[in-house]
C-alpha cells in the first residue's frame, strides 16, 4: 500500500487487484504464456487458450456470449469503434444521432468530429442531476435519427441513467444505442441477455483490471454492426486489428471474475464510504452535492463549495488524491463541462471535489479525507475575500 | 514528491504558512486598500496596507485563486512590510514568475499583483 | 523458460524481459505507480513523471527528442494513426499515396481503406529479395503525392529497405516518408536526428517491451502532422486520446534502454543463431531461403521447398513454435502475400518456415529446430506422392 | 496441449505414425491406384490397393496436405485391409469429419478420401 498519499480517486483508474496482477504475471516473460494467439504453434495457442478464457469471463460478468465481445485499448477506443463505426455502418440510412453533453469526452468529442464530417447531431441536456429525461429523448427521435448514445454512470457525478428505459425506447423507434459503461461495469450489475443495449464500452482499469485493454460489446441483432476505424490483420472479427495483448487480456478476464464474484461485497463497502465521507463533510457551511443526492453510484461523491478556489484546495488537500472540477484538472483549461450542463456556475464547478472510492480504500482513508478536506476549506476560506 | 511538482517548494512554504493573509489590524493615520480581479477565471486579490510615514507598516492579502496567487502575494507582502511606500510601485512580477515557478498560462493571474500594489500606490500618492 | 515448446517466432512477439517486467510491476497494483498520470495530485504525478522518463528513454533508442512520441497501442494503431492521419492532414494538397504489397497488413490495409475513400495509391512492387528499387520509386513519385510508407524491415523475410535513400528522395519532392519499423526499433540502429524519416511506428512487443503499447514518432518539420484518427481527452497533445497505460508505458520505456545498450549484444546473439540455424538446413535439398541472403536483417531466415504441405511440416516440427507461409497461419487463409509478391508460386508460399530468433533464445534452441525441421521435412516427404 | 489444439488425438497419432504410408508393395493379380488432387489448396492423394479375391490385400497412400488429410488416408486405409473390395464404396467423410474433428473448411479436402475410394472401386468393377 502506498504510505505517501491516501488515494481516493478510483472513478480516474483503480490499482489492478493482486490476483489481476497474478494472472498478467503468468502471461509476460519467457516462461509465461505470452506469445501471440493468432500463431498456431503450441505457444500460440496456450494463448488463444488464455484470451479465450478471459473471453468467457468477461462475457458471464456482462451476461452474454463471448463472441458479442471485442478487445481495445480501453473505452476511449470502444467509444470511438463504437459510435464512429456505427454512424459510418448506417450512413445511408440517415445522419442523425443523440447523445448529451455530459457525456465523457470520448463520446462526445467523436460526436463532434461525426458532426464536421455531416452528421448532424443532437444533444439532450440532463437534469440539474445529470439525469435524462425520456420524454425529452423521445421528442429528439427523428425518422433518420441511426444511434443514441447515453453513458450509464456518470464519471463526474455518479448519475445514472435507465439504460432500460433508453434502450426499449431505441428500439421501439429502430435506433441503435450505445452505452458507455467505462464507469459501471465490474461495479452495477449489467445483464446484456436481458438489457436492450446494443454497444457496450468498457475499460479494463476503472474495476481493478489493467490499464491499455478495454472491451466493446455489440449486440447479435439485425443491423447492429460497426464498421471498423482502424485497419489491418483480420484479429477480432475483423473489426479491431493489431496483436492481442495477452497479459492485459487475461488481467481483464481475472477482473471480471473478480468483480461478478464481489459484486455485493464492493458495492457494500463503497457505499459504506460514501456514505461515511458524506456525514463527515455534509455539516460544511455552503457545501453543495453536484449529482443525485440520491440513486446515484455510492462510489462517487461530488462536492462544491462555490467561493472556494478549487486549485488551491486541491492543494490544500494534499496527501489525498481526488479529482476537482477546476480548470487546473482539465485539459481543456475550463472548469467542469459536466457540472456547467448540470446548470452549476463556472465558480461553483471550479470548486467541484469529486471522491470516489473502491476496493482498497479503508475508513481509515475516508477519516483522512474529511480531516484534510475540512482543514483545506478552513485554510482556503481564512485566506479569501469572500467569505 | 516527483521532480514534476507543479509547485516549488517557495510556493508550498507561502501557500500552508501565509502569514500575511488577512486585514490590516494595527491603527494607522492610512489604510490603503486595493481590490482587483480577473474575470476570466475569478480570481480576486485584496491588498490592504497601514502606511505611516511613508512606510508600509503592515501589510495584508486576501486572495481567492490558485496557490501561486496566493503564494505571490504572501511573497510580495513579506517583501513590502516595513519598507518604503516607493517599492509599492516597483515591484513587477518576472522576478516573482521564476521565483515561483510559475507556469506561463497563469502571467496573466499574476498580473493581479502588480494590479494590486500600484492601485495601492497611486491611492497613497493621491493621499499625499 | 517454457520447457514444453521451443520458441523461435520473435519476430511475431517477445516475451517481455525480465528487467520489463520489473519496470511495469512497479507501476501495477495499489504499492505501485499506477494512477492516471494526467491526474494532478501526488499519485498522478508521480506517474506523468514515470511516462515522462520512459518517453526519455524511447527519445534516446531512437535519437530523437520526448516531444516527438506520441503513445499508441501497437504499431497497427501507429500505422493507421500515421497514414490515415497524415493522408487526411494533406488531402487538400493531394490524394497520392505510395507504399509496397510487401507491407504488413497494418500499413496495406489502411491504404486499401483509403483507397476505397478516394485516395489513390500505387503499390511499388519489390525486386525478387523483397528489395525496394529506389529508381522505380522516384518513378511513382507525382506532383500529387503526399506520403510513401515503406516499412524498415520486412516481418517475414528480414528484408531491409534503405530507409535513408527513400527519406532521402521524399523530402527532394516534398512527400512525407512513413516507415512501419516495428521489427527494426529496438534491434537495428535508428538515429532519427539523423535520417530522413517523418513518421516512424513501433511497437513494445517486438523488442522485449510489452504487447499493447507503441509509438509513433512525429517529426518536427513543416507540414508534417497527422490528424487524429480517434477522438476524446486531449492526451498526446490531442493527437492519440485514452487514458496513458503507465505500466506498459514504464515497460517500453525500460524495454528502450535495454535495445539500446544491448544492441551489439542482441544483434550478434540473433546473427550467431541465425548462422548457426542456417547452417544446419541449408543442404536439405530443394530448400529456397526466401528473402535476401545477405544484408538482411540477421533474425530472421525465411526458408521453403515447393513439395511439402506447410500445415504438416508445422505439425512435424512440435514442439518448435516457428511461424509458416502457409493459408493455416493466416487468417485471410491464403498463402503468404508477401512472399507471392516477391514471385514465389502458390506452392512455394505455403511451404515457407520463418524462423526468428531473440534475446532467449539459445544456440541449444536452435539445433532442436534443425533436427525437427529435417525431420519434418523427411516426414512429409516420406508422406508425399510428389517426391 | 491446450484445449484449443486443432489436432485431435486420433490425428496426432495417425499423422506421426502413418503405417499405410507409401505404396503397395507385395504381388497381387491385382494393383490399383487411385490419383486425385484439388487444385484450390494443392492436396493430392494416391491411394493404391492391392486386390486378391475380392478382398483388398494391401492399401497404401500418399499423400500431399495437412495433418486431417493424412489421419484420413491412414485411418481409411487401416479400415479397408484385409475387408471386401465393396467397403471401398462404401466409406464416406461424416464419420471421419468426426472422429478427426476436422474443421468445416476442410470438408472439401475430405472429400478426396472418398473421391480416391471411389476411383479405386470403379476401377476394381471395371476389371472384374
Ligand atoms: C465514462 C468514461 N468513459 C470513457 C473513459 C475512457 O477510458 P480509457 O481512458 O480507459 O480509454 C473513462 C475514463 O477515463 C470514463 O470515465
Ligand atoms: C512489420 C509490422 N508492422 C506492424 C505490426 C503490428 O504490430 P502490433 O500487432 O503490435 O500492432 C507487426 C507485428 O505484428 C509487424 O511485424
Amino acid at each position: 500500500m502506498n504510505r505517501d498519499f491516501v488515494y481516493l480517486d478510483y472513478a480516474a483508474t483503480t490499482p489492478a487487484d493482486p490476483r489481476v496482477i497474478d494472472a498478467m504475471q503468468s502471461c509476460m516473460g519467457a516462461g509465461g504464456t505470452f506469445a501471440n494467439p493468432a500463431s498456431v504453434h503450441i505457444a500460440g495457442r496456450k494463448s488463444a487458450a488464455i484470451v479465450a478464457d478471459a473471453r468467457q469471463k468477461v462475457a458471464t460478468l456482462l451476461g452474454t456470449e463471448p463472441g458479442r465481445l471485442i478487445w481495445t485499448s480501453g473505452a476511449t477506443e470502444s467509444n470511438n469503434l463504437a459510435i464512429r463505426g456505427a454512424a459510418m455502418a448506417r450512413a445511408n440510412r440517415g445522419k442523425h444521432l443523440i447523445s448529451m453533453p455530459t457525456e465523457h469526452k470520448a463520446v462526445a468529442d467523436t460526436f463532434r468530429a461525426l458532426a464536421r464530417e455531416g452528421f448532424d447531431v443532437t444533444w439532450v441536456r440532463p437534469d440539474e442531476y445529470g439525469v435524462l429525461d425520456i420524454d425529452e429523448l423521445a421528442a429528439a427521435i427523428r425518422e433518420d435519427t441511426q444511434l443514441v448514445s447515453v453513458m450509464h454512470v456518470n464519471n463526474e457525478t455518479g448519475a445514472i441513467q435507465d439504460i432500460r428505459a433508453i434502450g426499449d425506447l431505441c428500439r421501439a423507434r429502430d435506433v441503435l444505442f450505445h452505452t458507455d459503461a467505462a464507469q459501471s461495469a465490474g461495479k452495477l450489475e449489467l445483464d446484456l441477455n436481458d438489457l436492450p443495449v446494443d454497444l457496450l464500452s468498457l475499460t479494463g482499469h476503472k474495476f481493478y483490471g489493467p490499464q491499455g485493454v478495454g472491451v466493446l460489446y455489440i449486440a447479435d441483432r439485425p443491423h447492429c454492426n460497426v464498421l471498423p476505424i482502424m485497419f489491418g490483420g483480420g484479429q477480432e472479427k475483423r473489426i479491431r486489428p493489431g496483436t492481442l495483448p495477452a497479459h492485459l487480456i487475461a488481467g481483464l478476464g481475472t477482473a471480471a471474475t473478480l468483480a461478478f464474484a464481489e459484486h455485493d461485497q464492493d458495492l457494500r463497502h463503497v457505499s459504506a464510504l460514501g456514505n461515511r465521507m458524506w456525514a463527515g463533510i455534509a455539516d460544511i457551511e455552503g457545501l453543495q452535492r453536484n449529482g443525485p443526492a440520491e440513486g446515484g453510484y455510492p462510489g462517487i461523491l461530488n462536492v462544491g463549495i462555490a467561493d472556494i478556489e478549487g486549485e488551491s484546495l486541491m492543494l490544500a488537500m494534499e496527501p489525498v488524491c481526488v479529482a476537482s472540477g477546476s480548470a487546473c484538472n482539465s485539459t481543456s483549461g475550463e472548469p467542469s463541462y459536466v457540472l456547467r450542463a448540470l446548470g452549476r456556475s463556472d465558480m461553483e464547478a471550479q470548486s467541484a471535489v469529486r471522491f470516489s472510492f473502491g476496493r482498497m480504500a479503508s475508513e481509515g482513508d475516508i477519516d483522512i479525507a474529511i480531516e484534510r478536506y475540512r482543514f483545506a476549506v478552513d485554510h482556503c476560506r481564512s485566506i479569501s475575500p469572500v467569505s | 514528491m516527483p521532480a514534476n511538482d507543479p509547485y516549488n517548494e517557495e510556493v508550498r512554504r507561502c501557500f500552508e504558512t501565509p502569514v500575511h493573509a488577512g486585514d490590516v489590524e494595527g491603527e494607522y493615520p492610512e489604510v490603503l486598500v486595493a481590490d482587483v480581479s480577473e474575470s476570466a477565471n475569478g480570481s480576486r486579490l485584496v491588498v490592504s496596507a497601514g502606511v505611516e510615514d511613508g512606510i508600509v507598516a503592515e501589510i495584508r492579502f486576501r486572495a481567492f485563486g490558485c496557490p501561486h496567487l496566493v503564494a505571490a502575494a504572501e511573497l510580495v507582502c513579506s517583501e513590502l512590510e516595513n519598507g518604503p511606500l516607493e517599492r509599492l510601485a516597483a515591484i513587477g512580477t518576472n522576478g516573482l514568475m521564476e521565483r515561483l515557478a510559475v507556469p506561463v498560462g497563469k502571467t496573466g493571474r499574476l498580473f493581479l499583483v502588480e494590479d494590486a500594489l500600484r492601485l495601492l500606490h497611486r491611492q497613497a500618492v493621491c493621499a499625499e
